[in-house]
């Protein structure tokens, strides 16, 4: 095993493990900001990790013939991690402010979940 | 079982569960939402069916204008669809039953999936997928009418430009197949896995004088040379469908303009505010159009073409709409251009096909756009539509959004 | 399972329609009655989609030989998926978007006019208004 | 010989189907000066008889009817039809003179000009309002007579009745109020009905199954049945559909228009029940039965022998409901409908004879009846009266009247010298010589009921003294009165003088195969 | 130097609705001339439909194949009789219109948009033509959609004069939306059974399977193309959209639509029934004779009963074409000569009469305001012209002699008796019965009432608007008079849909 087989497998577990906890955090917290809080990790941080991961790999195995990955797959793959890592976070800053325009209040301790 | 049915079985299965979810949620909004994601799952869901083009189609369109109009109609109307006092409609639900259970009945028959000798996979369309657009005239090119087919008179030219013209294409072509052969490229070889038709002997032996590293005379995008060129026809009126769209948007939407007046005066959009959303907005918008242009130009070679390209096009005018507001994408691109534009696209596809007829040819014969040099016709002509549609949709698309957004006429 | 897997597709794709077919008819609100005529009509995309596709075909797209230039990890050396439903579907989602925006434009006027976008609603403002009509037709 | 270019140039049926046409036209552009307009509409009656006569005595066109023993269905130059219109290849509006027509042309373009006269005083006399309207209609009623009496097919025939329904309907109406649309609705609805429902399915179904609807004797028919792609249930079904598609003849239980459009001022219920309307009715149920079915073809399916009898319940019911109309329009409405069916059952019985009584009665009780509904209407005018009951006495007041509607009551029941007299007795002829006792008995029993609801009248009207709070009146204006007495005296001279309706009847007999 | 005869007798058939096409993108952009723009084009089309039917008149018929590539492949347009009457019809009415359209638009449109409509307009005849004229199936729904979208547009945009066409619009473009994809659904399953999108080509595939009549997938893109047709000609019971549609719409787009997209819906119905499926699976295999008789025969009952209801002069019309329909399909359903040939020519005799009706109606509406039958009351006075109009297609509706309705039933009726049903002959007769009834409560509001309100000042509405609805109802009645044109067309058009070729 290569060690970038390694580093993707790696990557890839990363990033799977954050998406879980994302969903899961989504269904858990008690209000609308930290539900997004989750939410976003799973749009900036796992989708970072998945896409170097594949980005990583070098060769593709379908009905056992194996092909090389093109090395402007791989470009691609970086400029959309890239422009996720753009885009999510703004989306997710551009949502909160219209929550609090739109007058959610946050969650404080002790009061029941929303 | 295939890996496409692999996936395709779970993403169906969200994919409907999404759709029960659009139709039962309450609130609009939420529906509007869900839309979007089913949309974006049915392009995933074409994606795994080799489907580029409509899924990216789906994803721009479905994904991306649907759900900017849906909530552009929400912000106009109403939030929360009204409480009923049966959720379930038992008459509605009869009908859909039986016509549900009719359509079973209908797919007991079916081909199974992916059988490759069902009659669409035999038919016509291998034929038509080896064709080399890109040749027009003699054995490879538009085949003569089959047997039983007694054409009118078109094929004759009787007159003198006309009979000119004619000699002319003949001669070109050959000219160009001698000199195509004479470049030595390499064979195309086996990648043609079809084995339907008399196409096929005679697409074997054009193969071995054939280049290597083109498309063996092929536009590649296959999808593109049926829509473009075999069935280039209906993605003309697909295109005006399009405009007309918009003009019902202007017919029904547009406030009245006073002489003189083209801006909307009140700001619609509140997001202008915000630097982040502005900043990022500037630095993505000129990669979006970047973007949206290499999609219709490179339409022929790859997933695109003008529909999916303008449309791109048109997400970078609504963002900067959107986020600087309606006034400054008015400043940007007046209504006045956004309506001409619209027609010019239109018009600039069955202008090609209407200069095609003035140049003795049928409507949209593309060969006849170069009659020097029939073969580059082809590509030619269909760069040249995708163009038209391109302009139109991201043009319609624009305006679609600015009567959507606004405000009613005092 | 391989002879439920064969038309698979086949009977989500009516699954899709009849959702979207019981929305239009069902759903009271008229936003709602678009959005689900939209899931109707995706329905029949997924049906044509689902018939274009070919044991191991590709997206149909004319490759360049040689493993030098653009390798598709999927290029099986077989049949490409039939392009033809492809193109008609292009056609059809346009269409369907087209048709979804003048849906849109009329809701959005009906609201201004009636102040309301509930079907009940409109039918009872709609009954009162012909009852008057026939009334001054009656004097 | 009248050598006028015009009439070498037009064929004279058309003729006679255009001069009223024409006159409609006058009256139309003449509506401002009331007097030019009734000049316009006395001017076109008398042209008319004077062409209608004209045609009859060959005079116009002597090659074409003059000789007595002229074969007028052998196609000939002259004898052929004139085609104005060729709608679809074989169905075209077409015209030819033949007997049985020209006795209807004759009676309509007679009392034709008597009405117009009657109208003319009728209409002042009561103020009427939409006069040139009335006028209009009255003349296009009249061209679509003429067009019926000179159809040479089933197809024009049915043509022009529906014409005819159409232009009386705003006469019927033309008194506007709630109750008269509603009437004129029902006119219409069943005349229209029953013509479309069921006349024209029969007539579509005989082109269908014969090709060709052209009036001839022995029918078109003959050929079919002889090779069996008709068979008899089916022509009865046809003739079913014909007797009933006639609405105009009134049979029962279509009658009812025939009392609803008694709201229509007088002189249109006197062209309705007299000349135009259900004369058209019965006469095309005759030339249906003669010239289109055949007498050979319905005497071998015996498929039309159920209208003797309905046709005799028609006469009793009618008859008896008569008896018990106060309104004296409706009581001469009812006995219209039971003398229809005189009509109607002479031309079922499908004998030489009895096919001759048709013929006569359509003359005879045309002018018998026109002569009533004049009376009623010269009643109207003059003492306002709508209802037996209030003619206490009026004889002495309205002596001439009166005396006219004696007259008349007397031809209704058949009492010599009066013209209801001679058809009375071809009737009971040939009731005797095809053996129906059943009409035998009908014709004995609605003799007695006529008289027993039109002589109380004549008895109230000369032998009751008048009720004392009544108004003094006199006779009505004298174009009533010259109308009336003309139609009266016609009805005498028709029993002392019946060769012109003897002899076309015996002509129609002389077609016959 | 472009040599334009040739130009136009080799490309005639595209020409045909390019032209419309182009002149709806221009009219956009010539402002205030988008009127006059709009007559020169629908004229010069009308002129290339008429020399298009001579030319097929005299031939066997015209092919031509867009972008010269071979009809399997490519799209192709193929004339026969059928199509090229069905065309003379379409651009003729859209003609007419068009001239009726410059007044009653620029009374009930706001002026700053009239070219759009203009526009939209166009494209709305380019869609019925391109329906009517195509070989193609895919591209029957392609214009379909184009021909649909523009007509939910101009319908809706009575919105001004009365809201209902808003909602009478959305109910249309939601059933219409329905009917359409059930068509593509129809479509694609013929596609999956025979690999090709040509009619022809479908047809002769369909031919060569032996078994097609056990085809389930056949038979269900059978049943749903049924239902899809029916829902877009408005064939009872799925005709629900029409009646508001219809009476809310602005005038000129009632006349024009009430007189051509059913018309074409009934031609599609031709062409998928008679043309792909042919005369033996439909009506020999199939039930489809049944179905469309007992629908053809219920709707002309029911919706004539319906009509006979209505106080709005428009919505009676309409209702009163929702059973005109049903004549028409009952006509083809009986598939044989005369049947078929009756039910051609009541779609010109119809689009004729009720297209001329509606004009007449909104000449009304222009002069009094509204068309309820209280507006009409006393009109035989104050507007002869429109009044007498309105009494000419209440004739032909009712099927009087001499007029056009007449010669439909004519034919109509043969075919029923040629087909053994007595009851049918008899129904579509009662049909003219209630038909009677309801045109008659319009012709004694107008000639027996004394007129109030507004139309006791109303005069006769402006001859722009006059013409063109006695031109239609003229050509009514010239057609009733003399029906050899029509009448010898629908028969020789209806032999050759039906096997055994020419009578």
């Amino acid at each position: 095993m290569a060690w970038n087989e390694i580093v993707c497998a790696v990557l890839l577990v990363v990033g799977v493990l954050i998406s879980l906890t994302g969903s899961l955090g989504l269904l858990r917290f008690p209000d609308f900001y930290s539900r997004l809080h989750t939410a976003g990790k799973t749009d900036s941080l796992a989708q970072l990790c998945i896409f170097v991961g594949l980005a990583l790999i070098d060769q593709v195995t379908v009905d056992g013939v194996a092909y090389p990955v093109d090395p402007l797959i791989r470009i691609k793959l970086i400029m959309v991690a890239l422009l996720l890592f753009f885009t999510a976070p703004t989306a997710t800053h551009a949502i909160t402010k219209a929550a609090m325009l739109d007058g959610v209040m946050p969650w404080k301790k002790g009061e029941p979940p929303k | 079982m295939s890996e496409v049915l692999m996936i395709d079985s779970v993403l169906l299965l969200l994919v409907a569960a999404t759709a029960i979810a659009v139709v039962e949620v309450r609130s609009l909004y939420a529906a509007a939402m869900l839309s979007g994601i089913y949309s974006l799952l049915m392009a995933l869901v074409w994606v795994n069916m080799h489907s580029m083009d409509v899924a990216f189609t789906e994803a721009a369109v479905g994904g991306g204008i649907s759900t900017i109009l849906l909530i552009g109609t929400l912000v106009h109307t109403e939030r929360e669809e009204k409480k009923r006092k049966t959720r379930v409609n038992w008459g509605a639900l009869l009908v859909t039953a039986m016509t549900g259970a009719a359509l079973i009945y209908g797919t007991l028959d079916m081909p199974r999936f992916g059988d490759p000798n069902a009659p669409i996979h035999n038919l016509r369309v291998p034929e038509m997928v080896n064709q080399t657009v890109g040749m027009t005239a003699g054995a490879k090119g538009k085949q003569p009418p089959p047997v039983g087919w007694t054409p009118r008179q078109n094929l004759e030219l009787p007159l003198g430009h006309k009979q000119a013209y004619a000699m002319q294409r003949a001669h070109a072509t050959n000219e160009a197949r001698l000199k195509e052969a004479g470049e030595g490229h390499g064979g195309h070889g086996g990648q043609k896995a079809d084995g339907h038709g008399a196409e096929h002997e005679a697409g074997h032996d054009d193969a071995h004088a054939h280049p290597a590293g083109d498309f063996n005379g092929h536009v590649p995008n296959t999808v593109t040379s049926l829509l473009a060129a075999y069935r280039g026809y209906d993605t003309m009126f697909e295109t005006a469908v399009i405009f007309t769209a918009g003009a019902s948007l202007i017919l029904l939407l547009r406030r009245r303009r006073r002489p003189g007046e083209n801006l909307p005066k009140q700001q619609s959009a509140n997001l202008t505010d915000q630097v982040i959303l502005r900043v990022m907005c500037k630095l993505f918008i000129p990669f979006i159009l970047i973007f949206g242009l290499y999609v219709i130009s490179h339409g022929e070679i790859g997933p695109g073409g003008g529909f999916q390209g303008g449309v791109i096009l048109a997400t970078a005018f609504i963002l900067y709409g959107l986020i600087f507001g309606r006034p400054e994408l008015h400043r940007v691109l007046p209504e006045r251009l956004t309506d001409i534009l619209a027609v010019l696209g239109v018009l600039l596809y069955s202008g090609v096909g209407v200069f095609t007829m003035l140049r003795g040819g049928k409507f949209l014969d593309y060969a006849f756009l170069n009659p020097a040099s029939p073969g580059d016709g082809e590509p030619l002509g269909m760069t040249l539509v995708e163009w038209g549609v391109g302009i139109t949709v991201c043009t319609v698309m624009i305006t679609i959004f600015n009567q959507l957004a606004e405000e009613e006429s005092k | 399972m391989s002879d439920v897997l064969e038309i698979y597709n086949y009977w989500i794709y009516i699954v899709l329609m009849m959702v979207g077919f019981y929305g239009v008819m069902a759903k009271r609100n008229l936003i709602k009655q678009a959005i689900a005529l939209g899931l109707f009509q995706t329905g029949i995309f997924l049906f044509y989609i689902s018939m274009a596709v070919v044991d191991g075909g590709t997206a149909p797209i004319w490759m360049a030989d040689g493993a030098t230039k653009v390798p598709n990890p999927l290029a099986v050396p077989a049949a490409f998926d039939n392009p033809l439903p492809h193109v008609l579907m292009l056609t059809a989602i346009v269409v369907g978007v087209s048709i979804l925006a003048v849906a849109l434009a009329i809701i959005i006027n009906i609201r201004r006019a009636f102040g309301t976008i509930e079907y009940d609603e409109l039918t009872k403002i709609e009954r009162e208004m012909e009852a008057r009509e026939a009334r001054e037709a009656a004097q | 010989m009248i050598q006028l270019e015009i009439l070498d140039q037009v064929p004279p049926p058309l003729l006679a189907l255009l001069i009223p046409t024409i006159g409609a036209f006058l009256i139309g552009l003449l509506g401002r000066w009331p007097n030019l307009r009734e000049g316009a509409t006395l001017l076109t009656a008398f042209t008319l008889f004077g062409v209608v006569t004209g045609i009859y005595t060959g005079i116009i066109d002597p090659g074409y009817w003059s000789a007595p023993a002229a074969d007028f269905w052998t196609p000939t130059a002259s004898t052929a039809p004139i085609v104005l219109v060729e709608m679809l290849p074989g169905i075209e509006l077409s015209l030819k003179v033949e007997p049985l027509g020209m006795v209807y042309a004759m009676i309509a373009s007679t009392l034709w000009i008597l009405n117009s006269l009657y109208s003319i005083g009728y209409m002042r006399g009561n103020k009427e309002k939409h006069q040139t309207r009335f006028y209009i209609c009255f003349a296009l009623a009249i061209a679509s007579v003429m067009g019926i009496a000179f159809s040479a097919n089933m197809f024009s025939l049915f043509v022009f009745y529906e014409l005819l329904s159409l232009t009386t309907y705003p006469l019927v109406a033309h008194k506007g109020t709630p109750h008269a649309v509603r009437s004129a609705r029902t006119y219409l609805g069943l005349l229209v009905g029953t013509s479309v429902g069921l006349l024209l399915l029969g007539l579509i179904a005989t082109w269908f199954i014969t090709g060709d609807l052209t009036f001839k004797p022995g029918g078109v028919f003959t050929q079919v049945l002889a090779d069996g792609t008709l068979t008899a249930p089916v022509l009865g079904l046809l003739f079913f559909l014909y007797m009933y598609g006639i609405g105009k003849a009134a049979l029962m239980p279509i009658h009812r228009w025939l009392p609803a459009a008694m709201v229509a001022p007088t002189p249109v219920s006197a062209l309705l029940h007299a000349v135009a309307v259900v004369k058209a009715g019965v006469f095309s149920v005759v030339k249906v039965i003669i010239y289109l079915f055949g007498t050979a073809s319905l005497v071998s399916t015996a498929s039309g022998e159920w209208l003797i009898y309905v046709a005799g319940a028609s006469i009793l019911i009618a008859s008896c409901i008569a008896l018990f109309q106060d309104n004296l329009k409706r009581r001469l409405a009812y006995s219209t409908v039971s003398q229809l069916s005189y009509i109607t059952i002479a031309a079922s019985m499908l004998s030489p004879m009895a096919l001759m009584a048709a013929a006569m009665h359509i003359a005879a009780h045309a002018f018998g009846k026109i002569t009533l509904f004049f009376a009623a209407g010269s009643i109207y005018t003059a003492a306002h009266k709508k209802n037996i009951s209030e003619l206490d006495g009026i004889g002495r007041r309205m002596p001439f009247t009166m005396g006219a509607f004696t007259i008349g009551t007397l031809s209704m029941i058949g009492v010599p010298p009066t013209a209801g007299f001679i058809s009375k007795w071809y009737l009971v002829s040939g009731a005797w010589e095809t053996g129906y006792d059943f009409v035998l008995v009908v014709i004995v029993c609605s003799t007695l009921l006529n008289a027993a609801y039109f002589l109380p009248i004549v008895y109230r009207a000369f032998f009751k003294p008048p009720p004392d709070d009544d108004h003094p009146h006199g006779e009505a204006p004298w174009p009533i009165v010259v109308a009336v007495c003309a139609t009266a005296a016609g009805t005498v001279a028709m029993f002392f003088y019946p060769d012109v309706a003897l002899e076309l009847a015996l002509q129609i007999q002389r077609g016959l195969p | 130097m472009i040599p334009f005869n040739e130009l136009i007798t080799d490309n005639l058939p595209a020409l045909v609705v390019v032209l419309p096409l182009l002149g709806g993108l221009l009219a956009t952009l010539v402002g205030r001339f988008a009127w006059l723009w709009s007559t020169i084009i629908t004229g010069s089309v009308f002129l290339l439909t008429y020399t298009l039917f001579t030319a097929v008149q005299a031939g066997p018929g015209m092919r031509y194949e867009f972008g010269n590539w071979p009809y399997l492949w490519g799209i192709e347009y193929r004339i026969d009789l059928l199509n090229a009457f069905i065309l003379l019809v379409v651009s003729g009415i859209a003609f007419i219109a068009t001239i009726y359209a410059k007044l009653s638009v620029e009374d009930e449109i706001p002026a700053d948009r009239h070219n759009f409509f203009y526009s939209v307009w166009l494209l709305a005849i380019t869609g019925l033509l391109g329906i009517t004229i195509t070989g193609d199936a895919f591209n029957v729904y392609v214009l379909l959609e184009i021909s649909s979208l523009t007509i939910y547009a101009l319908i809706a945009m009575g919105k001004d004069r009365d809201p209902r066409a808003l909602t009478a619009s959305l109910r249309y473009l939601i059933l219409g939306s329905v009917g359409a994809s059930f068509i593509l659904l129809g479509i694609g399953y013929l596609l999956m059974v025979t690999g090709t999108l040509n009619m022809a080509d479908m047809h002769a595939q369909l031919m060569a399977m032996p078994e097609a009549t056990q085809n389930r997938t056949i038979l269900v893109a059978f049943a749903f193309l049924l239902v899809g047709l029916s829902l877009k000609m408005a064939l009872f019971p799925l005709h629900t959209w029409l009646p508001k549609a219809y009476t809310y719409a602005p005038s000129a787009v009632t006349a024009m639509v009430a007189a051509t997209a059913t018309k074409v819906g009934v031609y599609m119905a031709f062409r998928f029934l008679f043309t792909i499926f042919g005369y033996k699976f439909t009506f020999v295999d199939m039930p489809s004779y049944h179905i469309l008789i007992i629908c053809a025969a219920v709707g002309i009952i029911i919706t004539g009963l319906t009509a006979i209801r209505q106080t709005n002069a428009k919505k009676l019309l309409a209702y009163s074409s929702v059973g005109q329909i049903g004549y028409i399909v009952a006509g083809f359903a009986l598939a044989n000569p005369q049947g078929v040939a009756g039910s051609l020519v009541h779609i010109f005799n119809h689009a004729a009469m009720k297209g001329g009706m509606f004009m007449a109606l909104g000449a009304v509406a222009y002069r009094v305001g509204g068309t309820n039958m209280k507006d009409l009351r006393g009109l035989g006075k104050r507007m002869p012209l429109t009044a007498g109009c309105i009494t000419a297609g209440a004739l032909g509706l009712i099927g009087f002699p001499m007029t056009a309705g007449f010669i439909s039933k004519w034919y109509l009726v043969q075919g029923a008796l040629a087909g053994g049903s007595w009851l049918l002959a008899f129904t579509i007769l009662f049909g003219s019965l209630l038909a009677v009834i309801y045109s008659w409560k319009m012709i004694e509001a107008m000639y027996f009432r004394e007129p109030e309100g507004k139309t006791a000042e109303a005069t006769e509405a402006p001859y722009m608007l006059v013409l063109p609805t006695m031109a239609l109802i003229g050509l009514s009645i010239y057609f009733g008079i003399n029906a050899e044109f029509t009448a010898g067309t629908a028969l020789k058009a209806a032999a050759a849909l039906l096997p055994g070729g020419v009578q």
